[in-house]
């Protein structure tokens, strides 16, 4: 199959080549707002003879997401050196069914480029935009919120370049923002929900009163919502939702209602400081050591993730949430990943870099697979693709919205943790079909092959 | 002198107090048109307070400031310099980061301009008229050479000169001068009694705010007496030199002049 | 009714924070005349330096985890405790209070090397210098303890008696969900006592009143010319050690990290402008003001009326008292003004 | 000589051409990809606007980057509501930012020096705080103002152009412009940002200006000359409000997304920071410190020690790799740190921002070759229409 395309490459090699050349130049075709020009011929396509290809690695560099971005970037540089057949080969070893081959992507040497993201909007597109129009990236993965996703994905979309998103959780991401060219491994809210209640139901029972604190922006608001729709389907009364101010610090304005409002629950939609800040101060208020309705006060974070969770310490201890993925799983693509990754960097991957590392290798794989690196043969390659041994269990790519479908880990914060590593404990392993749900719920529209 | 008086600025009854300091107290005063009118008094008299409240930077407690007959009290500072009534500072007030001839364009600007007008798109370049004006004032004052450098840098009695040109150059009804010569040289004081006798100034009535006596008996027509805001007394250069209670009111509080 | 109590208590905690935090921004404003950008990063190195305290009191031995060979644990018993048992423990658990002792001797070397290195050179320069100096400061600042300390915060606990809650309403006979963290209560009076001894410094020794001269005509203290530079230097000295102790106590509420220091930065700002350039007891009492109607904006009964009050509150009231008050609560005439 | 030097077609000649040809010259540098040529337009209007108010004026706003943000929704809602097109989508962002500036301007204005920089960091406060949350209908919050395929587009509608699958692309007059994309938006930039740079320097050059730089100078004896100074102000600040909402305009029409963070106090302080760092009330200063920290921003974050080796590859290796491990840290995640260093000496050496040095430089230049007094070229009025240092307060 590879063989028929080569002499297509060809032809797309020697125009883009003749682009490349011409840059500064006025050369009309450069103006064309079309990825694809004539032939088949797409942005940033590799020349048949080059011996490299280039990807983009855009993380948070600086900000509140920095130690979560440079884990990321750790990872992703552990699978370049896997993909170009250097290291240990990590997941490489167990990912099935696997097309990829240790030499590169298609027999091209992978190399990547870096970008510093910000956690703002506009600063990751700049940095994307860098990679696609000045380095040449086939490309784009990475991040850290679902603000900058859903961006750079639109971004991805208009260019006719592939983004792989990083840690993104919002629903929106493949729900009503979903584009064509982004992918998303990353589980979401609306999996968050369903993986929680069984969970949920098992330890607290069917009456429980909850008070929300939902951060003031849209991530904030799809996880309420979805771990609404679970709690009220298992019976449990929502007493009150309060928004918080992104970045508020302080909380404690927000945690004084909730001592006397009959609540005995208290959920924290919150992510990253905000997390961390409005967790420690409740546990300050002595939430966790009230009784309420005859019951124990319980605080539920229902989106974890252990680097932010470093900065909780003690608080975090015994509190349930969700997380995409652990270093302490102990199938053999984690287990694989893990030794991989400690023994480059000496710590175990976050799941941020777990997700990171395993968007990449997809990529490569449905490269190989579709034979091409133009877009529209690999984004079909990736569409639907089934695949296991990459720490989640069986997985799917599924068509409709580009959400991968996957186990969902339920942990708990860890009280006797044995290292500094070793901060959350997993409860459950809930399994792929608990979290499934239709596509067309969130309704969107992917958009064209084509650009 | 006349004895058909056209008053140009009529005080009639001004009182200004701080906290419980009478600075003025029912001042009384009226300015003829064409006249050089110098008030004196001992430091503290409220000779200032009497010029602020002339130009708006003070609201007097009660009375009133008629200016070519109309009410100053409550008109913003920039419509009373409009009216045509223009204050030289004691302390030279100027544009520092402004070139010299900047700075004398920018009150010829109000003269014509008004409080407000909006032309970005007019080269100063092509202002020929107030340039020329500008330059000739300058040279007037033996400035010109200077003219373009910032203001700031000039020294301080060049500064003072600096700004009575920019007070004349507006062609006021009324110049307020407050103690024109303070600080001087005597080199530079006879420098500027020439410049306020001169032909330019000579006709133009002028309120002058002096302690040195050689400048006010060179110029005033009429002195009016200031002492602990109170006038005591309006006549001619010989008539307060004689005048007995100026004497007492001097000797008695002052040690110098 | 208790609804209201408690959030009173909220909002004279938070006040208490705000008035700590500007109190030493107004101070250098004030007499100095500079506009300190770097402030906030001061109140973080303070936070800092607590976390360093409990980091270096914890250090323990390195053992490698048997089951994982790749990376090393750390032994739960820090060298402190195995050394000095109880009193160890008890010494780590009280890290952040004791923290004081050696954050004070290093913030004040911080401000003198800052005041005498840098800011000095900017007393006559322009405001918009003097922004982008300090600015650029708060970036390297920032950025140092980021490549030491990582950019997550670090949990920072308060002593263990002190961890929970005080049960206020029962102590005053009200309704016993009337709680209160005890830690809160602390930086309340932490900070009450900080505002206190700063008064009563420039009110009752000779150095503080020809402060408090130079706060009211700057040119005055020029003209006393007595070591004017060497009482410039002690009061950015001082500004700088109550950033740090306000920092270093606030460890405990707001796990620390690098960039806690601007996070604070516009706020305190907003505080001391509203409180009257250079006017302390302004910048209290707008610190007290602001954090009460944060503390009631964010009740949902109000927020039920105004949605999103709670967002703009402190930068609505500062915009009403600036039109409604010239030179907000408690300024003077021409003091920034130009 | 110096006069015909000064003359502002010559002026505007070699800044067009400086300007167009930016794509050639920037190549060295690595930055001459569009994206970033789109940057440094754009912010270089943004920051050259702002100067009209801080640099003549010296007013400092600590919030104009809320003009920016509500010119950058403007311009997405006439893409959603109206056309594709954006000459009238910049033309409306001018309009309405133009109108926000009015009001926030005539309440702030009534303050002055660090009173009317925390009322105006308070409104820009407000707006984004509200933008981010409570506004989301309008603003769409943290995700950003986006179009879809659905977007009604009256205007396009009734001239009857087809939908296309997938998002439009916006364009000038359809024909004129098919897309904003790649180059092609970097020169619809350029063009605006030279015409906005004429008026900047007719504005400069006017009475008008002149008496902007009096009431810096002295506002006090500007109103005893007989100016109301108020609308002086209020007409500055209104016109570096519109550049902002035309720098956010342009933004929307290069890349139709517009988020709630381009006007958090961040970006306010950032427009600041490049008119300090230029070199406040100067002419191409400002242009000059927008197109540093957007190189910083853009350039410095993105290199690793994979690109430091390239860079250091001429040296020999011992060489090479010790001068990758000295410059790492201030690169890539360490770009802060080089431009909080950057800030710092450019402050403290050179009072008068980076004009100041680049004027020193000529100096310099002139007085090894012994060269008479030919002032330095592009911008002669540098030196006149510099700020004077020192006495502040």
């Amino acid at each position: 199959m590879s063989n028929d395309k080569t002499p297509t490459l060809d032809r797309r090699g020697f125009l883009k080549a003749s682009v490349a050349t011409s840059m500064a130049a006025t050369a009309p075709m450069f103006f064309m707002k079309d990825a694809f020009a004539k032939g088949e011929a797409f942005r940033n396509s590799p020349k048949a003879d080059a011996k490299t290809i280039t990807l983009g690695f855009n993380v948070p560099q600086t900000g509140a997401y920095a130690d979560e971005g440079a884990d990321e970037l750790r990872a992703f540089k552990l699978a370049v050196k896997h993909l170009n057949g250097e290291g240990d080969g990590g997941m490489m070893n167990t990912f099935k069914p696997s097309a990829l081959k240790g030499n590169g992507v298609l027999g091209k040497k992978v190399e990547f480029v870096t970008g510093d993201t910000q956690t703002k909007s506009d600063a990751a597109r700049a940095s994307a935009k860098r990679m696609i129009e000045k380095d040449g990236v086939l490309m784009i993965s990475g991040g850290s919120s679902s603000g900058v996703a859903i961006a750079v994905q639109g971004l991805c979309q208009e260019m006719g370049t592939i983004f792989m998103a990083g840690l993104t959780h919002s629903n929106d991401t493949t729900g009503k923002d979903k584009r064509r060219y982004g992918f998303r491994h990353f589980f979401n809210a609306k999996m968050t929900g369903s993986a929680l209640g069984p969970v949920l139901k098992e330890e607290m029972g069917t009456e429980r009163k909850t008070y929300h604190l939902t951060s003031d922006y849209t991530w904030g608001w799809t996880q309420e919502e979805s771990i609404k729709e679970t709690t009220e389907g298992l019976g449990w009364k929502t007493v009150k939702t309060v928004k918080t101010p992104v970045g508020a610090g302080d909380f404690s304005q927000y945690i004084t209602p909730i001592l006397n409002s009959g609540a005995d629950t208290l959920i924290l939609n919150h992510y990253g400081k905000d997390m961390i800040n409005s967790l420690t101060q409740s546990v300050q208020f002595g939430l966790r050591d009230k009784q309420v309705n005859g019951k124990n006060f319980e605080i539920i974070v229902p989106l974890y993730s252990r680097l932010m969770a470093q900065g909780a310490g003690k608080n975090l201890q015994g509190i349930l949430g969700t997380t995409n993925w652990n270093w302490a799983l102990t199938d053999d693509g984690s287990k694989a990943f893990v030794k991989s990754f400690g023994k480059e960097y000496g710590n175990p991957p976050s799941q941020a870099a777990h997700t990171c590392y395993v968007q990449t290798l997809l990529y490569a794989n449905a490269c190989e697979v579709a034979g091409t690196f133009y877009p529209p043969e690999v984004i079909k390659a990736l569409e639907g693709f089934k695949f296991d041994g990459m720490g989640n269990g069986k997985t799917e790519y599924r068509a409709e919205d580009h959400q991968c479908f996957k186990d969902v880990l339920v942990v708990r914060g860890n009280d006797k943790p044995t290292s500094q590593f070793d901060l959350l404990k997993i409860v459950k392993e809930v399994p792929r079909s608990a979290v499934e749900y239709e596509a067309k719920v969130f309704g969107g529209d992917l958009g064209p092959y084509k650009v | 002198m006349s004895t058909t008086p056209n008053n140009i600025l009529e005080i009639a009854g001004v009182n200004k107090t701080f906290g419980g300091l009478h600075a003025l107290s029912d001042v009384n005063l009226k300015i003829e048109e064409g006249e050089t009118h110098a008030i004196i008094g001992p430091n503290g008299a409220g000779k200032s307070t009497l010029l602020n409240c002339c130009i708006g930077r003070l609201i007097p407690d009660s009375g009133s400031v008629t200016f070519n007959g109309k009410n100053m009290i409550g008109m913003a500072p920039h419509d009373i310099n409009h009216a045509g009534m223009v204050r030289i500072f004691q302390t030279p007030e100027i544009f520092p980061d402004l070139t010299l001839l900047h700075n004398v364009m920018i009150p010829a600007l109000a003269k014509r301009d008004g409080t407000f007008k909006f032309n970005p798109f007019k080269s100063l370049a092509s202002e020929k008229a107030i340039l020329e004006e500008a330059h000739a004032t300058l040279a007037d004052f033996e400035l010109d050479k200077f003219h373009d450098q910032l203001a700031g840098s000039i020294s301080r009695g060049d500064k003072r000169r600096l700004e009575l040109a920019m007070g004349i150059i507006q062609h006021p009804k009324l110049l307020l001068l407050d103690e024109p010569t303070a600080g001087m040289a005597r080199h530079d004081t006879n420098r500027t009694i020439d410049l306020l006798k001169s032909e330019r100034m000579s006709h133009m009535t002028k309120v002058i705010i002096e302690h040195d006596m050689h400048v006010v008996f060179s110029l005033a027509d009429r002195i009016s007496v200031l002492v602990r805001g109170n006038i005591i007394t309006t006549g001619t250069p010989e008539e307060i030199k004689n005048d007995p209670k100026v004497k007492e009111a001097y000797l008695g509080e002052s040690e110098d002049e | 009714m208790d609804a209201i109590l408690i959030q009173l208590l909220n909002g004279l905690d938070k006040g208490g924070a705000y008035a700590l935090i500007a109190l030493g921004l107004t101070l250098t404003f004030g007499t100095l005349g500079v506009v300190n950008f770097a402030h906030g990063a001061l109140f973080m190195l303070g936070a800092f330096c607590a976390v360093l305290f409990n980091k270096v009191l914890t250090i323990s031995a390195k053992v490698k985890d048997e089951s994982i060979t790749f990376f090393d644990a750390y032994k739960e018993t820090p060298y402190l405790e195995l050394w000095w048992g109880d009193t160890g423990a008890t010494i780590i658990d009280y890290s952040v209070p004791l923290s004081i002792l050696f954050v004070i001797p290093i913030m004040l070397l911080v401000g003198v090397i800052m005041e005498r290195g840098l800011i000095k050179h900017f007393y006559k320069r322009e405001h918009a210098d003097q922004i982008l100096v300090t600015f650029g400061l708060a970036i390297v600042i920032q950025e140092i303890i980021r490549h030491f300390f990582g950019a997550n915060p670090i949990p920072t606990p308060a002593p263990d008696v002190v961890a929970g809650s005080a049960a206020v309403g029962a102590f005053f006979g009200l309704n016993e969900n009337l709680v209160y963290p005890w830690w809160r209560l602390i930086y309340l009076a932490f900070s009450l006592s900080i505002i206190g001894a700063v008064f009563a410094f420039l009110k009752y020794t000779t150095f503080g009143m020809v402060v408090r001269a130079g706060m009211a005509d700057r040119e005055t203290v020029e003209l006393l010319g007595i070591n004017v530079q060497k009482r410039f230097t002690i009061v950015f000295g001082i500004a700088t050690v109550v950033a740090g102790l306000a920092g270093a106590m606030y460890a405990p509420i707001l796990p620390p990290d690098y960039h806690m220091g601007m996070d604070f930065l516009v706020l305190s700002f907003v505080v001391v402008v509203v409180g009257g350039m250079g006017s302390l007891p302004g910048a209290v009492a707008a610190g007290f003001l602001l954090g009460l109607l944060q503390s009631f904006a964010s009740m949902n009964e109000v927020k039920a009326i105004f949605p999103g009050i709670d967002q703009i509150i402190i930068y609505l009231v500062a915009v009403v008292i600036l039109l409604v008050r010239p030179r907000g609560l408690m300024g003077r005439e021409g003091v920034f003004e130009d | 000589m110096k006069k015909i030097l000064s003359s502002t077609p010559l002026i505007m000649l070699i800044f067009s051409v400086v300007v167009l040809s930016a794509p050639i010259w920037l190549a060295p540098l690595g930055a001459n990809y569009p994206d970033l040529l789109q940057k440094f337009a754009i912010f270089g209007i943004f920051a050259v606007g702002y100067n009209i108010l801080f640099g003549l004026t010296g007013y400092l706003s600590f919030g104009h980057a809320t003009f920016l943000g509500i010119g950058s929704y403007t311009a997405v809602w006439s893409f959603k509501l109206l056309t594709m097109n954006i000459l009238p989508a910049i033309i409306l962002a001018m309009i309405v930012s133009g109108v926000f500036a009015l009001v926030i301007g005539f309440l702030s204005l009534r303050r002055s020096g660090i009173y009317f920089s925390i009322l105006t960091l308070a409104f820009a406060q407000m707006a984004y705080s509200l933008a981010y949350s409570v506004l989301t209908p309008i603003t769409n919050g943290e995700t950003g103002l986006q179009l879809t395929q659905q977007d009604p587009r009256y205007l396009d509608a009734i001239a009857g152009i087809p939908v296309k699958d997938g998002l439009p692309s916006t364009n000038l007059f359809g024909t004129l412009i098919k897309s904003m994309d790649g180059y092609f938006g970097f020169y619809v930039a350029a063009v605006v940002l030279i015409v906005a740079f004429y008026i900047s320097l007719k504005i400069f050059r006017s009475p008008f200006g002149m008496k902007l730089r009096a009431i810096k100078s002295n506002q006090t004896r500007m109103k005893y000359t007989g100016f109301n100074t108020r609308p002086y102000l209020l007409t500055a600040f209104v016109i570096s409000g519109m550049y902002a909402g035309l720098a956010g305009g342009l933004l929307a029409s290069i890349d139709p997304l517009a988020g709630a963070e381009r006007m958090q106090w961040t970006a306010s302080g950032e427009v600041v920071l490049m008119t300090i760092l230029g070199g406040v009330g100067t002419l191409i200063g400002p242009l000059l410190g927008a197109t540093i920290i957007k190189y910083f921003e853009n350039i410095f974050s993105a290199l690793n020690s994979n690109e430091l080796h390239k860079i250091f590859d001429f040296l020999p290796e011992g060489m090479e790799n010790f001068m990758v491990t000295v410059v790492g840290p201030f690169v890539g995640e360490g770009w802060h740190l080089t431009l909080g260093l950057v800030f710092m000496i450019v402050v403290i050496f050179l009072p008068g921002g980076i004009m100041q040095g680049i004027s020193h430089l000529f100096g310099f230049i002139k007085r090894i070759f012994g060269m008479g007094d030919k002032p330095a070229p592009v911008d002669d009025t540098v030196n006149n229409d510099s700020v004077s240092k020192g006495g502040a307060s």
